[in-house]
């Protein structure tokens, strides 16, 4: 095990046992500040999955020499299918619609009631079991072909990769989405939003190419990869990125008028939470850090050549993505400020610390390259000129 | 540099493939000229030195200053000038207003680019010495033109034909100057 | 080949990749070939302009009528008070994005094999956006007010209200036009001077000459061209996205069930740009066929678009499931009510089962690889797929607005002969002006081509890359 | 071969783009500046009435007040338009015999009104009515102009939207005393912000700025 797996265990660990200090103290607490953690992380993942797939199915040939690091991200999703477990076993404290009904407001019980034979908690989990076992099966499929490849570039595994993507793709959105109508939707369950679910995956891609962009840094400057990988691979993922911040922003926006304009009070009540108080200053924070700053600095050609300014750009990124599924999530949890931030930092660590850890250990021993990929050779001469 | 009106005239060499070309132009500007300039009916990688184009910024900024005055017309006409209760939703609708915004920013971009380009590439001109040369319709069909300034310091009436020749050109023509 | 020709969607490894481009084309044949239509029509070409110019005189006499008696002669009545001109607004304006999306995106994308077929996708673009900005105008009652809605110090002393859809609609509609026919513009100029240079009379060399410019393909020019155009698609591309959200917002952010539904934005963005590909497919077939432009536009352009087609019907499928899901999960009655009885079991059911199936089953057909470069099939399904879009602008309109709050308001909304006039009349108009375009403008972008042609060393000669810092 | 275009179409080809340019920011510039023109507004145009009646005659030189004619003007959305019946008690002593007064016999005896021209008109999808203004301290002239100079009455404001915005959005800045309704050439006697903000108060004069004020 590599340096950064053990301290990544390590990590873990501690965040583990603050953790589980928390849930002693104040358990609801614990429960929101892990689910948060998890949700984000859980995007890059996710998130992962789905570039894969896109380049796959679009030819984007300059990523094949990418492709790797991207899969080896996607290798987490078995250890956040574990990493599941405290969601669910915490669905008491984290979603009011589980119970009686007796923490409703009589106005919202009828309407919960309604929609019992989809909330409840049998059919919650057999739910989180398909969408596992669809992002596992696909992803574990994808990798272990890629990897074959490496050693055997028959025509026939590419042929079985781009068959997967195509229809993985299609199993993906609806997983995904659903995943996020009932992990972080239903924390509100009155409320509902149609969009809901692309606006989790748009959050995800951006979270997913900060990671790759990190790692393709961090690989830049151990070696770790050849030197044609430079500045015009960043500069082709730095322009996707570009994409998916503004494609991000015209989700959210999309929810945003549409709700806004209607003021519907059902609907409404859900922005007018986030909208007061620190919450309004977080969502200011976030809109600012996950649009504005990233956009107009993608806009520079120099900064997205450049490994350092993109490592920070995608730090950020990632940073404020947390803090992005903090104000989607946590208005809805059992949430009361003050220490309790102590908790979402543990969180932050566990969740993070294993899949790093996770990352880190199903890494070892593969080769950095996608080196059967017969567009490899294409892909390394990439230019963006 | 810009684009030339060789008023001082001109030295032109034909090709028949941009290849001919970019080893002809990278031949002159290696021995020493610098008013050169081509003529192709598809983009050229000729290598000759260029300024870098200045629209980018331009089209930013007009960009920039359309949606600060579209947002600053919806601002004046509901918040300012007549604001309406309609639906409860604030005079000063900012969500709203981001729509007309968006829209004002991309069309005086976009404006910006087009005329932009009309304007540096100094577009329209029916005119030009070069069209009074036989034979140059073809440079927007299949034929590729390498012209020298006349008033290019190392340009010279018949050393600059000469070395012209040298490249293997279909034919070399000389464009009076004056007009 | 150069990784800047490859098609758009990968082609099964261990197949042969289809070329981008077909022949040995010399220059200076590829330019004639491309130019031929210009200077001489055909007895087929004047058969269509002669039926197209019947439909526009339709459309002039329905719209005419319209204008004369007001619109009262349309079959729509409270609580239907959008129907078929929205509808086909929506239907048209829809159709009007494959282009911009096509050229715009794409070139952002370096898909070089755009140019075979993006001049087409471009005026289609800009004439399905005339006939578009045509319904809304006469939706107005009086539509010779129609500057009322633009922001401009009026005796009135009123300004439009911003918070509304429709100055929205007016700023989203307008400004694409406008870029997208300055995109289209800018694109023809060097073919406009090819045309010039090649036209066989001095009065087509001067008519050409005015419009091209006094283009003469300098190397500065053509730098600063390049940047200028990646420039321009660069703006267009959000633009594209922008103006069908735009429109969905005039229905989603109204309080209706069945219209007001936070994935509207992306969702009619998605229709919009499945409806055009299925025009491009509809108007480049025959095209193909009539200026023989089979080594231009190959099995790869039409494997890749029917892809984009696959996708985009995907897309729309996963929108119609999740609105489906969520109208239940609301607990909502009405919007119960509105999906799951009144759209499949009610009056225009028929209409929403036919939308279903053209929409969601159709583009399956595109998992084949042999339907995805059959022209027959590819020409049928895009039919298909426009019926089915326009049944889906007309379920949503209809169905949302026949069955108000008040059972005592229900209302069935039947089109008048006047409703189906102007809607036959518009196809009309459609085909009028792209048989113009047609006839009188490059409908291949020449110098792409050329370029492409030249890249692929398929023209004897080697091109070193594309000019320009971009 | 001599260029397609000669050297002349140059100047030609720009100063054309030039004019487009012009024409496309002129035509509308020009036309917005015409619909307020007092020609498109039909201001200051003289309407003759059947009788040469001369305002300045009866307003300055024989200080008869505006209510003496026109009647209604604080009771009904009409202003009232005298009857010959008004005309006749005065003149019975003057003028009554003159050429200039034949109008007013004939309709005297044959009992039918004078045919009165209208000299200011409202669209009809606009609502007004004159008792609400004059008893919130709209004075005639605000609208009417200064009546007592104009020898034959014509039409002094632009009677545009936004001519009736103006006031309506900021009524402070035009209300008068009652008292002062009827007053020629009026001057605050104290700085009208001030008085403009008192009445307003008093009166209680609202902002109102409601489609539905209008156009009912």
């Amino acid at each position: 095990m590599t340096r950064g797996g053990r301290i990544s265990i390590a990590v873990a660990v501690a965040g583990a046992v603050v953790l589980a200090i928390g849930f002693v103290l104040d358990a609801p607490r614990a429960a929101a500040a892990y689910l948060v953690a998890y949700g984000a992380l859980l995007g890059v993942a996710l998130g992962a999955l789905a570039l894969v797939m896109i380049a796959r199915v679009t030819a984007a040939n300059w990523f094949v020499a990418l492709r790797r690091q991207a899969e080896q991200i996607t290798a987490t999703l078995p250890a956040f299918a574990v990493l599941f477990l405290p969601v669910l076993l915490t669905t008491r404290l984290l979603y009011v619609w589980t119970g009686d009904g007796s923490r409703l407001a009589p106005g919202l019980r009828d309407v919960v009631r309604a929609k019992a034979a989809y909330l409840n908690v049998p059919f919650f989990t057999v739910r989180a079991v398909i969408y596992f076992a669809v992002w596992i099966a696909v992803a574990e499929m994808l990798r272990r072909a890629s990897l074959r490849q490496d050693r055997d570039p028959s025509p026939r595994l590419a042929r079985r990769m781009y068959a997967l993507s195509a229809g993985g793709l299609v199993a993906f959105a609806l997983t995904t989405s659903f995943a996020a109508f009932d992990w972080f939707m239903s924390l509100s369950p009155g409320w509902y939003s149609t969009v809901y679910g692309v606006d989790y995956f748009a959050g995800a891609m951006v979270a997913a190419l900060a990671a790759l962009t990190v790692v393709v840094a961090i690989e830049r400057r151990s070696n770790a990869l050849p030197s044609e990988i430079g500045a015009d691979h960043l500069h082709a993922l730095a322009k996707l990125l570009l994409t998916f911040v503004l494609f991000w922003v015209y989700i959210g926006f999309s929810q945003l008028i549409v709700i806004w304009s209607a003021e519907i009070p059902a609907e409404r009540v859900w922005y007018a939470v986030r909208m007061r108080a620190g919450w309004r200053v977080l969502g200011g924070v976030v809109l600012f850090g996950h649009f504005v700053l990233p956009f107009l600095a993608l806009l520079v050609r120099a900064i997205k050549r450049s490994v350092a300014a993109m490592s920070v750009i995608g730090i950020g990124l990632l940073l404020v993505h947390y803090l992005d599924m903090y104000w989607i999530a946590m208005p809805d949890a059992p949430y009361h400020g003050g220490w309790g931030f102590v908790l979402d930092v543990a969180a932050v660590l566990f969740v993070g610390g294993a899949a790093v850890a996770t990352w880190s250990m199903r890494r070892a021993g593969e080769p950095s390259l996608a080196v059967g990929d017969p567009r490899l050779a294409a892909s390394l001469h990439y230019s963006t000129e | 540099m810009r684009e030339r009106t060789w008023s001082a005239g001109a030295y032109l060499a034909e090709f028949d493939s941009a290849d001919a070309l970019t080893r002809a132009a990278h031949a002159m500007e290696e021995s020493g000229y610098s008013l050169l300039e081509t003529y192709s009916p598809v983009p050229v990688a000729h290598g000759l030195r260029r300024s870098t184009s200045r629209l980018p910024i331009a089209v930013f900024i007009v960009g920039a200053l359309g949606g600060l005055a579209s947002y600053l017309i919806q601002w004046y006409a509901n918040a300012y000038s007549y604001p309406l209760d309609i639906g409860g939703r604030p005079s000063h609708a900012v969500p709203a207003f981001l729509i007309p915004t968006f829209e004002g920013t991309v069309l005086s971009a976009a404006l910006a680019a087009f005329f932009g380009f009309f304007i540096v590439a100094r577009l329209p001109q029916p005119y030009h010495p070069v069209f009074d040369i036989d034979g140059f319709e073809r440079a927007t069909v299949d034929r590729y033109w390498l012209a020298i300034d006349a008033a290019d310091d190392r340009s010279s009436p018949d050393l600059t034909p000469r070395e012209l020749h040298r490249l293997d050109p279909l034919r070399v023509v000389r464009l009076e100057g004056g007009s | 080949m150069s990784a800047a020709a490859r098609p758009l969607v990968e082609q099964p490894p261990d197949r042969e990749p289809w070329p981008v481009m077909r022949g040995e084309h010399p220059a200076a044949a590829l330019t004639d070939h491309l130019l031929a239509p210009l200077w001489r029509s055909s007895p087929t070409w004047w058969l269509l302009f002669g039926l197209s110019s019947l439909g526009t005189l339709l459309l002039l006499f329905t719209v005419t009528y319209t204008v004369a008696r007001g619109i009262g002669v349309w079959g729509n009545n409270i609580p239907v008070a959008w129907a078929f001109a929205i509808t086909n607004f929506v239907w048209w304006i829809g159709i009007g994005h494959a282009g911009t999306f096509i050229s715009a995106f794409l070139i952002l994308l370096n898909q070089r094999w755009r140019g075979s077929i993006n001049r087409v996708a471009e005026a289609m673009t800009i004439f399905a956006l005339v006939n578009a900005a045509l319904f809304p105008l006469l939706h107005l009652g009086r539509p010779w007010f129609f500057y009322w809605l633009i922001p401009y110090p009026a005796t009135m002393g009123v300004w439009p209200n911003f918070k509304s859809a429709l100055p929205w609609d007016v700023a989203a509609v307008t400004t694409y036009f406008t870029v997208s026919l300055l995109f289209w513009f800018l694109g023809l100029v060097p073919d406009l001077a090819s045309a010039r240079d090649r036209a066989p009379s001095r009065l087509k060399r001067l008519v050409y000459g005015v419009f091209a410019m006094g283009w003469r393909g300098s190397g500065f020019q053509w730098q600063r061209y390049r940047v200028a155009y990646v420039l321009l698609a660069a703006l267009a591309t959000p633009l594209v996205i922008s103006v069908h959200s735009v429109v969905s917002l005039d229905f989603s952010i109204a309080q209706l069930p069945g219209w007001h539904s936070t994935i509207f934005p992306p969702y009619f963005v998605v229709g919009a740009i499945y409806s055009g590909l299925a025009m491009v497919f509809v108007l480049l077939l025959p095209l193909r066929r009539a200026f023989g432009l089979y080594d231009i536009v190959t099995e790869a352009h039409l494997s890749a678009m029917a892809k984009l087609m696959l996708a985009m019907g995907l897309m729309l499928a996963y929108s119609y499931v999740v609105e489906i899901f969520m109208s239940w999960y609301s607990a909502d009655f009405a919007e119960q009510y509105t999906y799951l009885t009144a759209r499949p079991a009610g009056p225009y059911a028929i209409a929403y089962w036919i939308m279903t199936v053209l929409n969601v089953v159709t583009p399956q057909l595109f998992w084949v690889r042999r339907f995805r470069t059959s022209t027959r099939v590819l020409f049928l399904a895009s039919i298909g797929i426009l019926v089915g879009m326009w049944m889906e602008r007309f379920i949503i309109i209809v169905t949302s607005l026949n069955r108000d709050f008040l059972t005592s308001s229900w209302h069935i909304y039947m089109p008048t002969w006047v409703d189906w006039g102007i809607l036959a009349g518009s196809l009309g108009l459609f085909g009028f002006l792209f048989l113009l375009f047609v006839r009188f403008v490059p409908s291949v972008a020449i110098s792409e081509v050329k370029e492409l042609s030249i890249e692929l060393g398929r023209d004897g000669a080697e091109l070193a890359g594309a000019a320009g810092d971009a | 071969m001599p260029a397609l275009f000669p050297p002349w179409t140059n100047v030609v080809a720009r100063a054309s783009l030039i004019a487009a340019v012009v024409l496309v920011v002129g035509v509308p510039a020009a036309l917005m500046a015409w619909v307020r023109a007092p020609n498109a507004t039909r201001r200051y145009e003289p309407v003759a009435q059947p009788i040469a009646f001369d305002h300045r005659v009866h307003v300055v030189g024989e200080h008869i007040d505006c209510r003496y004619c026109h009647f209604s003007v604080e009771r009904s959305s009409t202003a009232g338009i005298p009857p010959t019946s008004t005309c006749v008690p005065c003149h019975s002593q003057t003028l009554l015999g003159s050429s200039t007064f034949a109008p007013v016999r004939r309709s005297m005896e044959a009992n039918t009104p004078l045919q009165w021209k209208r000299v200011t008109s409202l669209p009809g999808f606009v609502y007004f009515n004159h008792a609400i203004h004059v008893n919130k301290g709209v004075g005639c002239e605000s609208c009417h102009g200064r009546v007592d100079q104009m020898a034959t009455v014509y039409q002094a404001a632009p009677l545009t939207m936004g001519w009736c915005l103006s006031c309506h959005r900021y009524p402070a800045a035009f209300v008068r005393p009652r008292a002062e309704v009827t007053a020629m050439g009026y001057a605050p006697r104290q700085p009208q912000r001030v008085i403009g903000a008192r009445l307003v108060r008093e009166y209680h004069v609202r902002r109102l700025t409601n489609c539905t004020t209008c156009h009912r």
